[in-house]
């Protein structure tokens, strides 16, 4: 476009459009975090109040296992993907072998197949192999659907990365462990930040696989288990709106950190070339 | 069979109905669980279902000790192998239990028991009492189109229940207004009733603009999403009263059907001692006295209307319908082998019903 | 004097694809020494078998006579400035200089202190604070040749180093390049397309064709002693003069070529070769003026000042005997 | 000259090193192992543990999974109830990508072309955080937004839009009583909670777009919108479908969000899910997991034909 | 005749950077006009004023005597061959080179045949059906000329489009784009860095330094008459002198310049430079001998076959009077 190209009155007004519709459903969530009612909603709010705020840190004990629970779950995964993912797409970035194209569809296929899939197919392996359910079965499901995020940010910056700067590492007389610590992962590291941000968002939130694949105690309930719980069975109703908004302003600036991260990464990046 | 009790757990795992198992949480005055928890240092863990078809699924899975099956279940779950007899001289209170429950044919194969009668009740019809200011008088207001008595069609605002179960509900209506049918229980159902139970469902789904199977979002519904009238259970009744709504709940002429629930023990129970515990204590403490008026249900045990270990009283409890025990058709699983001779099946009305709500 | 650099008999085939296909070469010690050679001919393999990156699938390499069949990149004593530089983008410029010594261990005073010297010895001091984004063309071009140069290597490869950049900078680093093969008395490698690159800045050239060498010598010999018509054609625009042309001319019948700017315009009768001018490119220096003899064309150089022949008019070239070089390499 | 021409091995580092350049394929191999181990025998394995069971069949009174092979169960899949299910879930799968690729593109082309520096962080954050905000409270908030005494009723009402309101809501089969007990409530649901997850690879693909392309196009005499449709639809396609893939199958698999908003009727996911939880019916479930599979296989590779592999 | 395209006092400028500075020109219709100068000197943002990709923030542009502030670029009659090709890479070579024709709404099998037309015109007849990714670099570079010229446009802008080729590639188009030039008579303009290709392919040129024009004229007077020190460095690698050694040859005392071709060795007394040898350069077709005359380095070119001194021997440079070249913009 000419760089005095102006964007049209209605791509303007689409893409705001587009984004007060992400978000008007979230103001909606902040609302209800102040509204009087405790067991079910009714619009508009009867009156506002901020006790539900108190009420969540002080007599709701119950909202901390799942949400440590959730924390605990979403950091394995995030980890067991880092690390599988970032070897397939180590693997992948190589020169063409045999079977590359089926690897790339078996790592697409978690987040492929749709969640209920995942989830009943690994719940009746389990069954099968008489594995009890634990903080381990909810993680592996997690990490299934985690390792395609971090592979593909992986791989993106893999492919980016200019081969050159690994020989040129080996060139000047690193080993692998030397290039792989001192050039590879520096370079990679945003990728793999934005990936495990993302990876850690979707594990955090995942309520389809884990219904299948958390046990029926109390201590297997993740946070959205939990919310679920909450949702279905109004009481203090404007508590689940309360933790929800929490957890949104929470993960306001690590976003914006990552963003800045990734961002200037990719420049980076990009300059070798 | 268990012949002995020896020394708890530490912990019972129990399937059970929204609202059954109750420890002060939803309202401080409702607890029938902290007690025993204290007591016997049995830590109750509560996984809900909202069907009778969950709960066999999860009783089939396992890793549960009780479940309180409706009468729909409970067969299934017999014949099925999952729970296992129960010895009634480990239940020092086996003997308060109402006689009309405890040879229950839901419960009692053979002469053998599975479980301990738990809490029954009816399938009330709820309303709302600014469109009906008299109370309906018959169903028709969810199987028929008809106009209201606030001048709006019924369309769109009423719901039926989201379990193949209902089937019975029609069947039970057509029993009053086709007698031709030849109806004698809405539980064994030839070809020709059945079909005309089916069609008298199609005809329903046209009123129906969403079928409830959770009792919350139901609540929600009958709050914002205009509904004034459906089957329904006390409990939401209640629930909805006391946030000051304007509901109530009638038994129509043609009759209800209702659910007797059981508490039924696994065959693989892995906390044996404490879900006997539990069964004694569901029929000892306070807990059918007050479940009785937080679920607007009937204790299996007539003591606890009257003797004050809870919140229920003679009143309370006749309003609840602790008279109308003939009245209503429990529900119980329908076999193809029946009085009729050949029935229909409850597989069949599984996935008819599914295809009902599928607009087929 | 043992070689820097032997090849004997290489061959890097990938599948069908012959990159390298049968080389024979010898560098010695502190030579310039240049690969030439159009698009795809095998240079750029040639230099990643010196440096590691590639394996001979057939014939052996020897680095100051030693076999390097099992020796991996990072232990040959060999530093390459690569074609697109490849600076480690997260570093700044002095890090990157001092990375070879880094994963060698020398502690950080020493190796800042050393990448300061090569800095100034490209003249970049002062430059090492920033990254290597904030460079120009040039300046990174500069850095990746302190970085290569920093641990001291026996022989330097240079891959195309002055491909990406405008043709003045690229004259200022082939004066600096030279001058400081000069000083270092490193052996250097250098790989180009460039023919004006090659014969200006190396003592001793190959020129490549489809994997093989089609030529070696000094940059003299085999611009004015062209074995092949390709190297004829490939290392400066010489006309090729087909067998019956040549004994025409006095030669015998075999190819030959002849240089245009040993050609002039002929004056009176001396012209040796005679055809309507088919085309005039005005270059500078000089005009370029290609006649048509008898269906060859045939291109003179004539110097600036001369008087040159409108487009389509008959004209006459002439060119002293020694001029027309025999083709051996031809049959 | 000091140095050596080979320097001396340092170390096991070195050797490994070594052992790795002269056997390329150890270090693939030792590369892929943990991985393929984790998802070829762990994910493949239950998926063909699940896909096993569709063989087997259930006893129908007591609800017991009958380990025995039979075809039984896929007979029971072309039920037409169940076939309602499976064609009603494609549709509401295919009209949500639809929906998502519409609604996604002004956002991602504005976040791709135009939005700069600050903007373009307000755009990012702008994407992001829904992902971040509890999937359950959205659809819940939704509940309320679109029930009959919900928001978009309030307003309509107050706006005097009533009467288009009840217009749309009386559009046959996708209308209804009230947004949230119709296909459009489930719809409106769908593209939003799935909408993040089109946009992103959408601008990824988008921002490969060189304005030069752009350029020449203009050049050549093409208005704006001929540009749109013949090279930027184009060349962002293989974006547009990489983001499908995750909205079809997420759509495809969701059980919450139709029996929350909508009008009962079962969607695959709900189905699934009630089978296998709520009805014990595993072979049956199985089966009914097999749909989704294949579709997603056939839509995967047609995928990877486009290219859209790339832009994920 | 109407000028092709006017430039008056034409100003773009992007916040401070004055990337284009006040420039007047003028093509006259049917020219091969370059426009040469270093980076960033405002080549391509006049290319794209013409085109329309840019507006001026001062000034007028005409095409064809029209002003054109008001034309976007789709509406004008001009078409560009863009640096990196900008082929559509989802459209096979008849679909990219009919694309100006498609969009006009030509329908379909007119297009085609018209397509056909201009790839045999480029020489790629039976390519049709490729994609981009299939072509050699030469091969898209036509495919980029045929398509901007299947809209027969009256102005055909080049930025740059032999950059990416390599030299013999680039030589042999050259002749192609000149010789096209000439059949269609067509007014190219033709941006380049490259001061060789300027000189040998345009018919007039302007060199651009710093958003400004430094000099405009023939290939011939700019060459051979730089008007200042600038032009006669960037065109060809002159000899500035300064100008107490322009009077000590006999001129005013002004800035001069000397091309190295016109001077020679000096045999016997008639020497006007002396000096030592500081650098020798082969370049096939001749030696760059570089003297040191009392602090200004001389170049000069000795022709193949005459004999070169060695590095570090004294040596002296003459040449003919007329060949010394007083630049009139410089004080
Ligand atoms: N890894 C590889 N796999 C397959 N073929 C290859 C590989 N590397 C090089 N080739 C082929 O080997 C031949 C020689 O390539 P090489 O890069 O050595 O050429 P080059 O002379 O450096 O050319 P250029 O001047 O274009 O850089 C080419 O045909 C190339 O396509
Ligand atoms: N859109 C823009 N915004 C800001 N500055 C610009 C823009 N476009 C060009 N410039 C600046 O204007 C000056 C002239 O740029 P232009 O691209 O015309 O140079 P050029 O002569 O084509 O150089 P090159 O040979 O490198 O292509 C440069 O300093 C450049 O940085
Ligand atoms: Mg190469
Ligand atoms: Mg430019």
């Amino acid at each position: 476009m000419p760089s005095e190209d102006r964007p049209s009155l209605g791509l303007r007004l689409g893409a705001l459009g587009g984004l007060l519709f992400l978000h008007l459903p979230i103001l909606l969530i902040f609302l209800y975090a102040f509204t009087t009612e405790e067991r079910s909603f009714q619009f508009p709010p009867p009156g506002l109040t901020t006790k539900w705020f108190a009420v969540a840190w002080f007599d709701r004990p119950d909202i901390w296992p799942p949400l440590w629970l959730s924390l605990k779950v979403a950091a394995i995964a995030t980890a067991v993907a880092l690390v599988l993912g970032t070897l397939v797409s180590a693997a992948m970035s190589r020169a063409s072998f045999f079977g590359r194209e089926q690897i790339s569809l078996l790592i697409l296929l978690p987040i492929a197949l749709p969640g209920v899939i995942t989830g009943m197919s690994l719940r009746s392996a389990f069954g099968m192999m008489d594995i009890p359910f634990s903080v381990w079965t909810i993680v592996l499901g997690h990490a299934t659907f985690c390792i395609v995020i971090v592979y593909n940010n992986a791989v993106a910056r893999f492919r980016r990365l200019s081969g050159g700067i690994l020989e040129a590492s080996a060139d000047l007389g690193a080993n692998a462990f030397q290039t792989f610590r001192h050039i590879l992962l520096p370079n990679l590291g945003s990728a793999l930040l934005a990936g495990g941000m993302l990876a850690f968002a979707l594990s955090f939130d995942e309520v389809i696989v884990t219904t299948f694949t958390a046990g029926t105690g109390l201590e297997s309930k993740t946070l959205p288990i939990w919310m679920l719980d909450e949702l279905i069975r109004p009481r203090q109703r404007p508590v689940t709106n309360v933790v929800a908004i929490v957890v949104f302003v929470a993960t306001f600036f690590p976003i914006l950190i990552a963003y800045y991260l990734t961002r200037g990464g990719s420049e980076t990046a990009g300059s070798g070339k | 069979q268990m012949t002995a009790i020896g020394a708890g757990e530490g912990q019972v795992d129990i399937v059970a109905w929204p609202g059954y198992i109750e420890r002060g949480e939803t309202d401080k005055a409702f607890d029938w669980v902290t007690k025993f928890e204290a007591a016997t240092g049995c830590k109750v863990n509560v996984k809900t279902a909202n069907t009778s078809d969950e709960m066999v699924a999860l009783m089939n899975e396992g890793g549960f000790d009780l479940v309180t099956a409706s009468g729909d279940a409970s067969l299934r779950l017999v014949s099925g192998g999952r729970v296992q007899p129960i010895n009634v001289d480990l239940i020092p209170s086996w003997g308060t239990v109402d006689d009309r429950l405890k040879s229950a044919p839901w419960h009692t194969v053979d002469g053998v028991h599975y479980g301990v009668p738990y809490m029954w009740g009816p399938n009330v019809l709820m309303y709302n009492t600014e469109v009906f200011k008299e109370a309906p008088t018959s169903w028709n207001v969810v199987f028929e189109e008809m106009t209201l008595p606030d001048g709006k069609s019924n369309k769109g605002r009423v719901q039926a229940y989201d379990g193949p179960i209902h089937v019975a509900d029609a069947a039970q209506y057509l029993m009053a207004h086709k007698p031709e049918l030849g109806i004698t229980s809405p539980y064994e159902l030839n070809e020709d009733q059945y079909k005309a139970a089916l069609d008298l469902l199609r005809q329903q789904r046209e009123l129906t603009s969403r079928y409830w199977h959770d009792a919350f979002i139901q609540i929600d519904d009958f709050k914002n999403e205009g509904v004034v009238a459906s089957g329904s259970w006390p409990f939401q009744v209640n629930l909805l009263k006391a946030d000051g709504q304007p509901i109530a709940s009638t038994i129509p002429s043609e009759g209800a059907t209702g659910w007797a629930d059981t508490t039924m023990m696994h065959v693989d129970a892995a906390h044996p001692n404490c879900a006997y515990m539990w069964m004694e204590h569901t029929l000892s403490s306070n807990l059918q006295s007050d479940l009785a008026v937080w679920f607007g249900a009937n204790p299996s045990v007539p003591a606890a209307c009257t003797d004050g270990r809870g919140m229920s009283t003679a009143e309370s409890c006749t309003a609840n319908g602790m008279d109308d025990f003939e009245k209503i058709r429990f529900w119980t699983t329908p076999v193809s082998k029946c009085s009729q001779g050949e029935c229909v099946p409850y597989y069949r009305w599984v996935s008819d019903y599914i295809g009902v709500i599928g607009g087929r | 004097m043992t070689a820097a650099v032997e090849f004997l008999n290489v061959q890097r085939h990938f599948g069908t694809v012959k990159a390298v296909d049968g080389v024979d070469l010898t560098i010695r010690e502190g030579a310039f020494f240049a690969m030439l050679g159009p698009s795809g001919s095998g240079k750029t393999t040639c230099l990643r078998l010196i440096s590691g990156f590639e394996k001979p699938t057939g014939g052996a390499i020897r680095i100051f006579g030693q076999d390097v069949s099992d020796v991996p990149p990072n232990r040959r004593n060999v530093n390459t400035v690569f074609q697109d530089y490849a600076l480690f983008p997260h570093m700044n410029v002095r890090d990157n200089v001092a990375y070879g010594l880094m994963v060698k261990g020398v502690d950080r005073t020493k190796r800042h202190a050393k990448a300061e010297e090569m800095l100034s010895l490209v003249k970049l001091s002062g430059y090492g604070d920033r990254k290597p984004g904030q460079l120009s063309g040039g300046q990174r071009q500069r850095v990746a040749l302190a970085r290569a140069l920093v641990n001291e290597p026996r022989v330097l490869l240079l891959d195309e180093p002055l491909g990406a950049l405008d043709l003045k900078l690229r004259e200022a680093m082939q004066d600096e390049l030279k001058a400081l093969q000069h000083r270092l008395g490193i052996t250097f490698v250098f790989v180009t397309h460039d023919q004006h690159e090659a014969l200006s800045m190396a003592d001793s050239l190959a020129v490549f064709n489809e994997g093989k060498i089609a030529q070696i010598g000094t940059p003299e010999e085999v611009y004015a002693r062209p074995a092949t018509r390709f190297v004829a054609d490939f290392v400066g625009s010489s006309n090729v003069l087909p067998p019956d042309l040549t004994r025409s001319l006095g030669g015998p019948a075999r190819w030959s070529s002849l240089r245009p700017e040993s050609l002039r315009l002929a004056t009176g009768g001396d012209a040796k070769l005679t055809g309507p001018v088919r085309a005039l490119r005005y270059l500078g220096a000089g005009t370029r003026v290609v006649i048509d003899a008898k269906g060859t064309e045939i291109a003179a150089l004539i110097p600036a000042g001369q008087p040159v022949p409108p487009e389509g008019a008959a004209a006459g070239l002439t060119f002293d005997a020694p001029a027309l070089h025999v083709m051996e390499g031809e049959k | 000259m000091t140095t050596q021409a080979i320097l001396p091995e340092r170390g096991l580092p070195d050797r490994l090193t070594a052992t790795f350049w002269r056997r390329p394929r150890l270090l693939l191999v030792l590369l892929l192992t943990p991985p393929l181990l984790w998802l070829g025998v762990v994910y493949l394995g239950s998926l063909a543990a699940l896909l096993w069971q569709s063989f087997y069949s259930i006893d129908e009174f007591s609800g017991m999974v009958v380990p025995e092979f039979t075809l039984k169960t896929y007979a029971e899949l072309f039920r037409p109830s169940n076939l309602d299910i499976i064609i009603r879930t494609v549709g509401m799968s295919a009209a949500v990508t639809l929906g998502c690729a519409v609604l996604a593109f002004p956002i991602a082309y504005y976040a791709a072309r135009y939005a700069r520096g600050r903007w373009k962080a307000v755009f990012y954050l702008g994407i992001m955080l829904p992902l971040w905000s509890s999937y359950l409270v959205k659809v819940y908030a939704w509940k309320l937004i679109l029930a009959k005494e919900g928001i978009i009723g309030w307003a309509a009402t107050g706006m005097g839009l009533g009467g288009v309101l009840d217009a749309v809501l009386a559009i046959p089969v996708i209308g209804g009583n009230s947004l949230s007990t119709s296909y459009i409530g489930t719809f409106l649901v769908f593209v939003y909670v799935w909408l993040p997850y089109m946009i992103l690879p959408m601008q990824a693909a988008l921002e490969r777009v060189p304005t030069s392309m752009l350029e020449a196009s203009a050049d050549l005499g093409a208005s704006r919108s001929q540009t749109f449709r013949t090279v930027i639809l184009p060349l962002a396609m293989p974006g547009v479908i990489a983001g499908s893939i995750f909205t079809f199958s997420l759509t495809l698999g969701d059980y919450i969000i139709p029996s929350i908003i909508g009008n009962s009727a079962n969607f695959i996911g709900m189905a699934v899910y009630q089978f296998q939880g709520t009805a014990g019916n595993i072979p049956l479930a199985a089966a009914f997991a097999v749909v989704p599979i294949l579709i997603m296989l056939v839509y995967l590779t047609l995928a990877r034909r486009a290219g859209a592999f790339d832009a994920l």
